[in-house]
């Protein structure tokens, strides 16, 4: 399948921004300069980009604990969305949210989402307000392989393929939920297998390979598009580090395993392939990792001066026409 | 939003209506808002019924329990009268991504029971995704459902919980009492761009009233005041509301004058009304039918017990169901249920006449 | 597949009692018997018979709304079971429970229940007690096509998928959801085939024939005691009448259809090859249909003469050690 | 069940013990149940970790939050202790179904947040399966999970609502608030043949505080008085007792004595314990970091307004969280955490000592 130039540039630019933002994420966040728990995704940025890549502002997303492939992806801005995980006022929710519940609805992000599975039905809505108002956008369910084992996930297949909505089920299958190896925890080799079950086509990606994920996800798209319904895409992946900042994976994964799924970096494999295949030049790349170190640079920079919301913000936002909840201290 | 020329205890008799059924009011109210904001549509199982069976004749086989969403279909069609499997965690998530991005979907649960199901999309979803994303959006849907004991259903569909929904911040609830109220709360929960849970008792869904022709929303977070009165407050919601009207009925047989607060509100909680009626009264007793422990009753008991506490002649009183599940058989049920009756010796208690 | 002698006449005589019950109580609920709403399973009789046919009281079941057959095929009697629907204090739950709460613990009735997919993972749970303390012992969860479609139902396959439990998965696919028909529902055509999401056999049965449906529980159950793990039966059915006692369902289905359903009614079907193979003599069939009618009028006078709960028991059975939970008016 | 010998505030240091950890009080008492009674086994989300890999020599990778688990699945193996999908409604369900045909099952839910999604399982089975039944079945589950605010978690991994479950008939909840008392109750509740959930407040996993070696069960539904005082009664529960103490240091340098109750079970509720308290004090602020509405601290309150109504010189007084979310920025999380000054202040304003 043929990319644009244009397009290309975007996924390279993309898949290296998300790395970048999650090491350097991980670095402040053992520094302490991120106020929570903080999931990195670096080792799965193929997925949201090769998805994404087909997607406007105009197309929903809905996302994880493990949300910030999926914002980038999506255009959210990384100095606000470091900001937010910094717990800053201008933060992408004002500090109100966090790493976990990083939202843009100017890009069409519905928001990460810290309840596993709870997301994915967010998407169903945003293609049934597409098929509702005839609309021809669609919605992307971004979840875990841990993720398809909860009963909304099953429903909201169920109910997105009898009314044929235009969605796409991205299941990122990086083989582990927290320690739990999905092995143990899905009975079946493929989750893409369980499409069948709500007749719907099921197709397992490799998701370290963004040429493969952009193909698959071309697809599944235009069908959405014209009415026919939506896809599960398994993507499988794997992620470098722990769950979260302070997880060692060690303990549940051998490094043999982590340095197999490191050959197949999607980064280093697409510069292969765009250098080999004349897509990019060395310099293209080069001045584009440049770029994309500042700007993330400047995001923690950008976080790091940005000022804390005032307290007066515990108060506001629980309603939009209700200005006066109770207060605690009575 | 009740014109002021209307009665507080409903509209005066010179405006155009009819004496209807509260169902027939909540049917008209769907109808009316589906005919207002073509963004409002339908969602729950079997509120048509019958669903993709149009081309065999078959068509609006159902309508929705106590014909809640009957005759719909036949003229909002399929598009905005949907029929959905028995999904109500996806059901409710889809409603709220749909509200997320554009739509006001009004989702039908059956009975008040079956929000556990979905609990979780309404209290991490709907309820929060306004604060957590910082005020960036708005989650306009409306859920409603069956609520409360009295007909045989049993344990699993009896609950009136609106206690564990009122604790829940971002969720708004209303507990319409009467045909005027349902028409105007709903059409106020629907127009409301917060998530709102309507919830309609099963002993209401006969109940005949007056109701206006005209489209009106009563404002969410206001109470009204049924009657005048001045020795005791008694409060009530849904159905209790109608039991408190009773116990005051009986309650002037025997020279005790009982003001009567219906709260519509169950969040947010019109505290002023309950307060100046107790300041006035200096007595009062809550009835809910709901189990007791950290109920809507111990809620407004703790606000006077704090706000009122100076013009309190005497303990505050609560009236609700037993700290049990609901049981089935008739004689069982009919004690579960706070009636007139309790009403009554709690007040005489209270009021120290026995 | 061989029925032995004393099998067939029980389940002859089981599904004939599940008729009765049903058809004398959708009498006695339109008088103003029953005190609440009745499901009725007439026409659905093969499938609780000819599964609960290889069950002992040491294996249990978990039941639906519509649970009359599946109790009274688990040997539950029927006369406490007419006492509990007429809210009597000699009903199976002192008729606190009534026709969707009907258990009986003695006979491994773990209880019918009012949430539509909510007793699958009990049978589940009893499933791993066996297993965990090495019971031979088997859990069986009968639920309804539209059950089907909830996340619990999906979320207890995989869970007894994984861990190789001893269940039953028994979808009787009746075709209808209150008046949603399954086709609308289900986006396949076979509810047994979302067991291969699972890894699991998925197995659809005509379940408006006992030997049939005997054949394939046999080896279900076998597989499940052997330790080979769950299966999920599709049992396709239908129910005579309407979601409960005053539904009228030809507002969603068409006679013309009723009509082919009945042409295969389990009773008369058995009973045409009971004669045609000599498996029992008509005088056999008549005197068990003759008993338990006798049976069935008994439990209904049984039912009537009994007295009603004092109001005590409004307050007892909340908590095992605490006797006083609070009650209403203070 | 506790010793007489033991003072109420813990036991005395004359009986063998140590200093530990809150967490590793919890994970030393699931260690002595899980050898006392067989029938106990453990269930959740990596409560061992790495499942299925201990033949690479990879085992016990996880432990559950805050390690409550860890260790475990080296002693009683991976039968006892097991990992499972990420499924709450079937793992509840399963641990009804399993309690209800002879196990004790101990779940671990992880995050209190969670429990929405297991919530049906919870309220219409676990609850509701004895009543139902009639008293058919007993239902002899634990169910444990961290709760509340204070780690930067926000909106939905900070929830604290065990006004919720205390509301709902048939279950029990307990809330420590020390190593000595999570020690006790976490025994309790596995003992105990109801269906009880533990509340771990977050910020008390790390508390260090004098166990007893012996394994003692603390009584559901007594609680404790942790100080004497005569002019104020301080009520705490979870984190809450922990800022009531630290309130009545305070207000004891400001020579304001008070008398703080830390009610241990939230439901039952040990209701003499605190109108004693409040009939001798005449004055009382509830703490509870709860949402406010229909909330433990209203329920309390609705009590004392009841039954102590002749007693009270002052109006009852809550310090709750604000009815909001929990937000994530720092600042706004602490400022939603009632605190040790925010229970001073009121208590001063309550006394007219400002
Ligand atoms: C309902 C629920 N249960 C448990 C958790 C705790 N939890 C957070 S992430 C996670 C693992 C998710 O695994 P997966 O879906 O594969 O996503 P990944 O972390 O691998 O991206 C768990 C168990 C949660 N947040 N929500
Ligand atoms: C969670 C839940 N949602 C909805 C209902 C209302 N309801 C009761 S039975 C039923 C249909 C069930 O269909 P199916 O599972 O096919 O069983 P059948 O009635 O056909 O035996 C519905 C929607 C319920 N009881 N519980
Ligand atoms: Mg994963
Ligand atoms: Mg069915």
């Amino acid at each position: 399948m043929q990319i644009p130039k244009e397009k290309l540039h975007w996924i390279y630019e993309t898949m290296y921004r998300i790395r970048r933002f999650e090491e350097r994420l991980l670095e402040e966040t053992l520094k302490g300069n991120a106020m929570g728990v903080a999931h990195t995704s670096d080792g799965e940025e193929a997925g949201p980009t090769g998805i994404c890549a087909h997607l406007t502002d105009q197309d929903w997303i809905a996302s994880t604990h493990r949300g910030h492939g999926h914002c980038i992806a999506k255009g959210v801005e990384t100095k606000r969305m470091m900001a937010e995980i910094f717990g800053r006022y201008t933060g992408m929710c004002k500090g109100k949210g966090g790493s976990m519940h990083i939202a843009d609805f100017s890009k069409g992000m519905l928001g990460a989402n810290g309840i596993v599975g709870a997301s994915v039905p967010l998407a169903v809505g945003a293609a049934l307000s597409a098929q509702y108002f005839g609309r021809d956008t669609v919605g992307v369910a971004f979840f875990g392989d841990g993720a398809s084992n909860q009963g909304v996930v099953h429903e909201s297949m169920n109910l997105a393929a009898i009314w044929r909505l235009p969605v796409i089920f991205a299941c990122e299958n990086n083989h582990y939920a927290e320690s739990t190896p999905v092995e143990y925890a899905v009975a079946v080799a493929d989750i893409a297998d369980r499409a069948s079950g709500y007749g719907i086509p099921g197709v397992v990606v490799d998701g370290m390979d963004v040429f493969a994920v952009y193909e698959a996800a071309a697809e599944a798209i235009r069908r959405a598009r014209a009415g026919e319904g939506p896809t599960l895409l398994e993507l499988k992946t794997y992620r470098y580090h722990g769950h979260y900042h302070a997880d060692e994976p060690h303990k549940y994964r051998l490094p043999e395993e982590e340095e197999l799924w490191r050959k197949r970096d999607p980064i280093p494999n697409f510069e292969r392939r765009a250098l080999q295949q004349k897509l990019m030049s060395a310099e293209e790349l080069e001045s584009t990792r440049i770029r994309i170190e500042k700007e993330i640079e400047d995001a923690v920079k950008f976080a790091l001066e940005s000022p804390l919301p005032p307290v007066d913000e515990l108060y506001t936002d629980v309603y939009v026409n209700y200005p006066n909840p109770v207060q605690g201290v009575r | 939003m009740v014109s002021t020329a209307k009665s507080p205890l409903g509209p005066g008799y010179d405006v155009p209506g009819r004496e209807i059924r509260y169902r027939e009011a909540f049917n008209k109210t769907l109808r009316d808002e589906l005919n207002r904001d073509p963004s409002v549509f339908i969602m729950g199982e079997d509120v048509a019924g019958g669903a993709g069976r149009a081309h065999l004749g078959l068509i609006d086989a159902w309508g929705g329990p106590f014909a809640a969403t009957k005759g719909l279909i036949q003229d909002f069609g399929a598009r905005r009268i949907k029929d959905t499997p028995i999904s109500e965690a996806a059901m409710v998530g889809a409603a709220v991504g749909a509200a997320l991005t554009g739509a006001r979907p009004v989702v039908d649960l059956m009975y008040f029971d079956f929000v556990t199901v979905a609990f979780d999309q309404l209290l991490s979803n709907a309820a929060k995704s306004r604060y957590m994303f910082g005020g960036q959006t708005k989650i306009p849907i409306t859920l409603f459902a069956r609520s409360g004991a009295g007909t045989g259903h049993a344990a699993q569909h009896s609950e009136n919980f609106y206690s564990i929904l009122a604790h829940i911040p971002g969720l708004k609830v209303v507990a319409p009492s009467d045909p005027y109220t349902v028409r105007g709360l709903l059409a106020g929960a629907i127009r409301d761009d917060d998530p709102v849970i309507v919830c309609n008792h099963k002993k209401l869904i006969n109940l005949v009233g007056f109701v206006p022709d005209e489209l009106y929303a009563i404002e969410l977070g206001k109470g009204r005041k049924l009657r005048e009165g001045g020795d005791v407050t008694l409060v009530g919601m849904s159905w209790s509301t109608e039991v408190c009207k009773q116990a005051a009925e009986q309650l002037a047989k025997e020279d005790i004058s009982a003001e009567v607060i219906d709260l519509l509100s169950i969040s947010p909680l019109d505290e002023d009304i309950i307060l100046e009626s107790v300041k006035k009264t200096n007595r009062v007793v809550i009835v809910d039918e709901d189990t007791p422990r950290c109920s809507m009753a111990s809620e407004i008991a703790a606000i006077i017990a704090d706000k009122a506490f100076d013009f309190l002649d005497a303990p505050v009183k609560r009236v609700t169901g037993p700290h049990t599940p609901v049981p089935y058989s008739k004689p069982l049920e009919t004690a579960f249920i706070p009636d007139a009756a309790a009403v009554v010796t709690t007040t005489k208690r209270l009021l120290g006449v026995e």
